[in-house]
């Protein structure tokens, strides 16, 4: 079979259930005739109509806000940011009404909003952004992040068939550079479980999205150069965040690192942190470490840029410090 | 502002032209006629019943009033076909409006007074609710948010072909908000069978529509859209119906979206704390004498429409009545129960688990136990 | 001297202020002949004159924007926002205007940015918001909580005069409920430094906001009951944070709980526990604890909303735990 | 659309009457006149350097172009008058809105470099960058939020009694968004000294006007916010001066916002990685070949304004001369470093601390010294 990239794990999703399911649609700006800013919803339009593939006027609070009430009838509607940068401009319609729709009014509001997200791609301050952090505060909504191409499919299933309103943020430096074979048939990645993306001994690298790669390609030089026997979490899902996990990996190797994309103060990280000191406190021999990108906007020189976020080589340093602590 | 009883639209630039000279409301049948007057005599009296209950600090939060707005909120929604499915997003002062989509006053004094048994059990304030069935959404607080949903709500009734139009109301400090612009434009693009009714009562809050816009009126906004925008007396319940029924023909004809500028008046400050200060002397006995709503329209039934004294008489009572009924039976309601706080966040999981020190459950302290010290382990 | 509640410490730093310096000025829905939801700006108009006291149409956005416009001209904005809750509609504006200003483009942009927050007060969903947690995220906002009316007016004067954007929070159910004497004279409190409500050695609860007041009378009911001498931390700026005072706390008494009124996931505890794991680890005795709202929106009826929040019996059940661990 | 080059109101009826005929571009000196011929042909041969350094893949990031619209740029940023500070927002396509503002070459092509010495030290992308001395402000990518932010500053030029006004752009897609309404209302009713100008290119990305609006112009939105909404042919550079001038000179009288929708067309994609599969064929040939506003103003120039070739010539060479000379210099300059990064988020502290794995200070780890192994520690 052949192997398949991110960006079209994605669009298999979203076309595989559009076919299967009729209250299916998807809007967003320019999704239709070109396609989308990264082109995703490629062919979408000529397969599925103007009724299903919605170009919308540049409003996300609309976007948000119409799927929306397009869910509360019955309807699955999946919303795409051109740049998850610009959810932002729907946040008050994410967090105040589609995160409450259910708990104060008992309706269901099953959407799903996606986007390009992340760095590492020279995108500046307002086309790199990883908002999950803003997110992971609000009940009532659903936040996964993929890292491979069967989860971005799997989960995207999962997200549309989810009666719950889902953020699925996707990772554009992943887009076009990592593919692999899909499972075949119905591939539905369950929201809410991590993946064990190494097995390890020594340490356990707690990461979601892209910087998953860079901490495999970590593990993989501390194994070689330090003998290290490295473990990776992929968390997949963020909220609701998999704690059996988290715990299960820590009581494991009893030192943890966390690594994410995102700026450190107010990142997931905490979270984290905060779970497995009161669920594990006692099997932890090292403080929990984190490598992330420094509070600053991320700016768009490539220096820059890459002197902010995390890179591998940071991780190999705090894993060193972590395992020899 | 206009105390005549046609209506028509703003200026007749405002959009697209439309038929603006039907007079719907006269297909009524006298039996509709009386119940448009049923409801908008409840809606006042239910609201004087909430102040005895806010008086006597049964109401949880504040009490809002649509006292001389009932023609407005109770004329729009009548214009809606029931029978077919229409559905509206009310406001804070469309009680009129969310009785005649069929909430009952029971629903609305357990809402007041934070029931357990409410239609939101305690969750939410006042009239935040919603039924699916009945057709009628729950808005939240934050301004505008309901025009994008209710553009999705009627995008939804245009994807799968059904014969259903909705109806959204915005206060006049409303269209302030980018909410609105968004929400509006997306379904005038999508020509989505909506109906789009600001309410302007002169005021948000304490601040004066001279505050709020410099346009000259409300509906003049529609052109903004490419939709017609008319404006009609929101004190005549029967030019309110003409109006906003026309609007609903439009939309269920496919025709799209309509901005309805009704004219009205907040007798009442924005919420029963609210001693309107700021409005100038006079103004509101002025609209009180002259211009509220009831009286026109009693006026009207009495007048030119056939009424009998005995007929209003009898609707008044089975309205004291009705709001007896319901308040015995609210305040004997129980309250919520906490725990019943942590359900329905999520489809799945269907509630959440209590915080570990409230319920005595396994916690995070107690499962401490590493069994090997302080050495590697592994499990 | 007379005692001054929290309101009206808010109020005296807004006149002093404009007083001092005539580039401030207010703006905000309602706040000028009415003096605003609360009657915080009462008065003002009357004293300062429509030019300096503007009442906005409802448009959160736009009066964050255009006091960054403003500000960026030399003037010193202060927005009201009606409800705190509402800030959510000028979350772009905040966080990728506003906050990014001086860093991608130089432009000053010395805003304060207030309003009612919080709950106990059978507000609602939409009226009892601690949006805090969703701003910690975001580099170039500074972040003040005040829970005394002392603090109050000076962190007010402090982020009026601060040269760079601050939100400052106040707490809905402290305005009336809550006052003291006042020092003389021109009172400013830096950002960025806490507050030891309260000196202990057993054991350190570190809060801000309204539980502030509910660790201090779980402290003293610890006291009594129990014989434990607990230490009240009030961090009061929860961006920048004073890691100072946070390890100087852990380190003293090794036994540390946060106490959050906001939802438990994503809230600012995770951070505090991130910190306090990475530079106090050795130190810590036994877990830190988190006392937070469960993660629901915030209910209205009585039972449910009191059910929801932290009690000052959940600081005294988990604070005994802490101390017996 | 209109390839006429007078300018006027869309539609009589849009808004207040302003004195729509008067034509200030008559007493623009001959030097003025070969100004804006200049600015206009920068813009073009700076974009198309940029173009060659793309290609190059010297340039960092995507290449936004706005060929065929240099007349609306430039015509209308040259209303304003920078003797007095007035102030402009523009957006991605206002590269020739910046240059006559007074931002430099050599700028543009380090901000597009990613250069260390470029005016944001390679913060921030192409031209998303402003200078408080000259009068321009840095956008931001989210469309819209800039028209709030003029609102503020142009509140402040009124609320100081500065005789300054600011000029805002927004593209026809901008238009859409929830901060445009806002702003413009805001500015609106507090007459701000603002001007607030739609490019209306025909599209948005991929987007159609059509699908972005059903309004039958952009200058019809004026009417929802009461100010003046005009059209203008904006590759007609005289036209564009004229409009802008009037609603210039309107600020600085104290009347406040008008909203001018100037007709161009964007001949490049969205940005320059866009191949126009969407644009229907023949359109961009046809604005090529009969509406280029550089071929439109060269022929006014000499046939009407007693220009000469040779006049113009030297100014293409001038512009040759001057792109070349900036690239040498824009392309020695040095990429910015790491640690500048830290720099300059807050105005204090003035850098954020390094973090500790990257720099090798006192790291979390290395000061975990706990003296008194796990009993209590008093220090
Ligand atoms: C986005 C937002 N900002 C502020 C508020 C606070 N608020 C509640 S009602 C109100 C005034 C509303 O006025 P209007 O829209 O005219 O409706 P009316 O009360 O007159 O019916 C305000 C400012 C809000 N609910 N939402
Ligand atoms: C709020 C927001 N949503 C989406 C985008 C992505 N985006 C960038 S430019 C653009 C099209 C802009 O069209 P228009 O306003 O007509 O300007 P033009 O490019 O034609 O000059 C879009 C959708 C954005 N920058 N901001
Ligand atoms: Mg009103
Ligand atoms: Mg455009």
């Amino acid at each position: 079979m052949a192997e398949t990239t991110y960006l079209e794990a994605i669009r298999q999703a979203l076309f595989e259930e559009m076919e299967r399911d009729p209250n299916v649609f998807i809007l967003g700006e320019d999704i239709g005739v070109y396609g989308g800013a990264f082109k995703v919803t490629e062919g979408l339009l000529a397969k599925f109509g103007e009724q299903r593939v919605i170009d919308t006027p540049i409003s996300e609070a609309a976007i948000v806000g119409a799927a929306a009430g397009a869910a509360h009838m019955g309807m699955r509607p999946v919303c795409e940011m051109q740049f998850i940068d610009f959810i932002s401009c729907a946040y008050d319609m994410l967090t105040n009404y589609v995160a409450t729709a259910r708990y104060r009014a008992f309706l269901p509001c099953p959407i799903v909003v996606r986007g390009p997200s992340g760095g590492y791609v020279r995108g500046g301050p307002f086309h790199s952004q990883n908002p999950e952090a803003a997110f992971l505060h609000t009940p009532g909504l659903k936040i996964v992040y993929p890292a491979t191409a069967s989860d971005a499919k799997g989960l995207l299933k999962a997200a549309i068939r989810d009666d719950d309103p889902v953020l699925y943020f996707e990772h554009k430096y992943l887009y076009r550079r990592i593919k692999e074979e899909l499972p075949e048939g119905d591939h539905v990645v369950p929201i809410g479980k991590a993946r064990l993306a190494r097995e390890g001994r020594d340490l356990s690298i707690i990461t979601y999205a892209a910087t998953v790669w860079k901490a495999l390609e970590a593990a993989e030089q501390l194994e070689k150069e330090d003998g290290l026997s490295v473990e990776v979490l992929d968390l997949r899902s963020l909220l609701p965040m998999d704690d059996e996990a988290i715990i299960a990996t820590a009581k494991k190797t009893n030192r943890v690192m966390i690594v994410h994309e995102d700026t450190r103060t107010g990142g997931v990280a905490g979270e984290v942190t905060a779970r497995l000191n009161e669920h594990a406190f006692e099997w932890l021999d090292a403080p929990i470490l984190r490598v992330t990108a420094a509070d600053v906007p991320l700016p768009y020189a490539p220096p820059l840029e890459d002197y902010v976020l995390p890179q591998t080589s940071d991780i190999v340093t705090v894993a060193r410090r972590l395992a020899a602590y | 502002m206009a105390a005549s009883r046609t209506s028509g639209r703003a200026r007749p630039r405002g959009g697209r032209l439309t038929a603006g000279d039907e007079r719907p409301s006269a297909q009524l049948t006298h039996a509709q006629r009386l119940e448009l007057y049923y409801y908008m005599r409840l809606t006042r009296s239910l609201e004087e019943r909430l102040v005895n209950l806010y008086r006597q600090t049964k109401v949880v939060g504040g009490l809002f009033r649509s006292l001389g707005q009932e023609a407005d909120a109770v004329g729009s929604a009548y214009a809606l076909d029931r029978t077919k499915g229409d559905f509206l997003s009310p406001l804070i002062r469309n009680l009129g409006s969310m009785l005649v989509q069929g909430a009952k006053p029971l629903e609305i004094l357990r809402q007041y007074m934070a029931k357990g048994d409410s239609p939101t059990r305690g969750r939410e304030l006042n009239i935040h609710f919603g039924d699916l069935e009945r057709g009628f959404i729950g808005q939240i607080s934050h301004l505008g948010d309901m025009v994008p949903v209710m553009a999705g709500v009627t995008l939804s009734f245009k994807m799968r072909g059904e014969d259903r139009v909705g109806l959204v109301y915005v206060g006049d400090g409303a269209t302030s908000t980018g909410a609105f612009h968004e929400g509006i434009n997306f379904a005038a693009v999508q020509r989505c069978p909506l109906v789009v009714i600001v309410e302007n009562n002169g005021y948000a809050y304490s601040t004066p529509t001279s505050k709020q816009t410099a346009a000259a009126s409300f509906a003049d906004k529609a052109l903004a859209y490419g939709i017609p925008g008319e404006r009609a007396d929101g004190n005549d319940v029967l030019a309110v119906y003409d109006v906003t029924k026309r609007a609903v023909d439009r939309a269920r004809r496919g025709e799209g979206v309509t901005l309805i500028e009704l004219l009205t008046y907040r007798r009442k400050g924005h919420a029963e704390h609210d001693n309107q200060s700021y409005v100038p002397p006079g103004e509101i006995e002025r609209w009180e004498r002259t211009n509220d709503p009831l009286d026109r329209y009693v006026k009207v039934l009495l007048d030119e429409l056939g009424a009998t004294r005995g007929e209003l008489a009898a609707i008044d009572e089975r309205v004291q009545s009705e709001i007896d009924a319901a308040t015995e039976l609210a305040e004997a309601s129980p309250a919520p129960e906490g725990p019943d706080a942590l359900r329905g966040v999520y489809a799945d999981p269907p509630t959440m688990a209590p915080l570990w020190y409230r319920e005595g459950i396994g916690s995070a302290v107690s499962q401490h136990e590493r069994p090997a010290g302080w050495g590697t382990y592994h499990g």
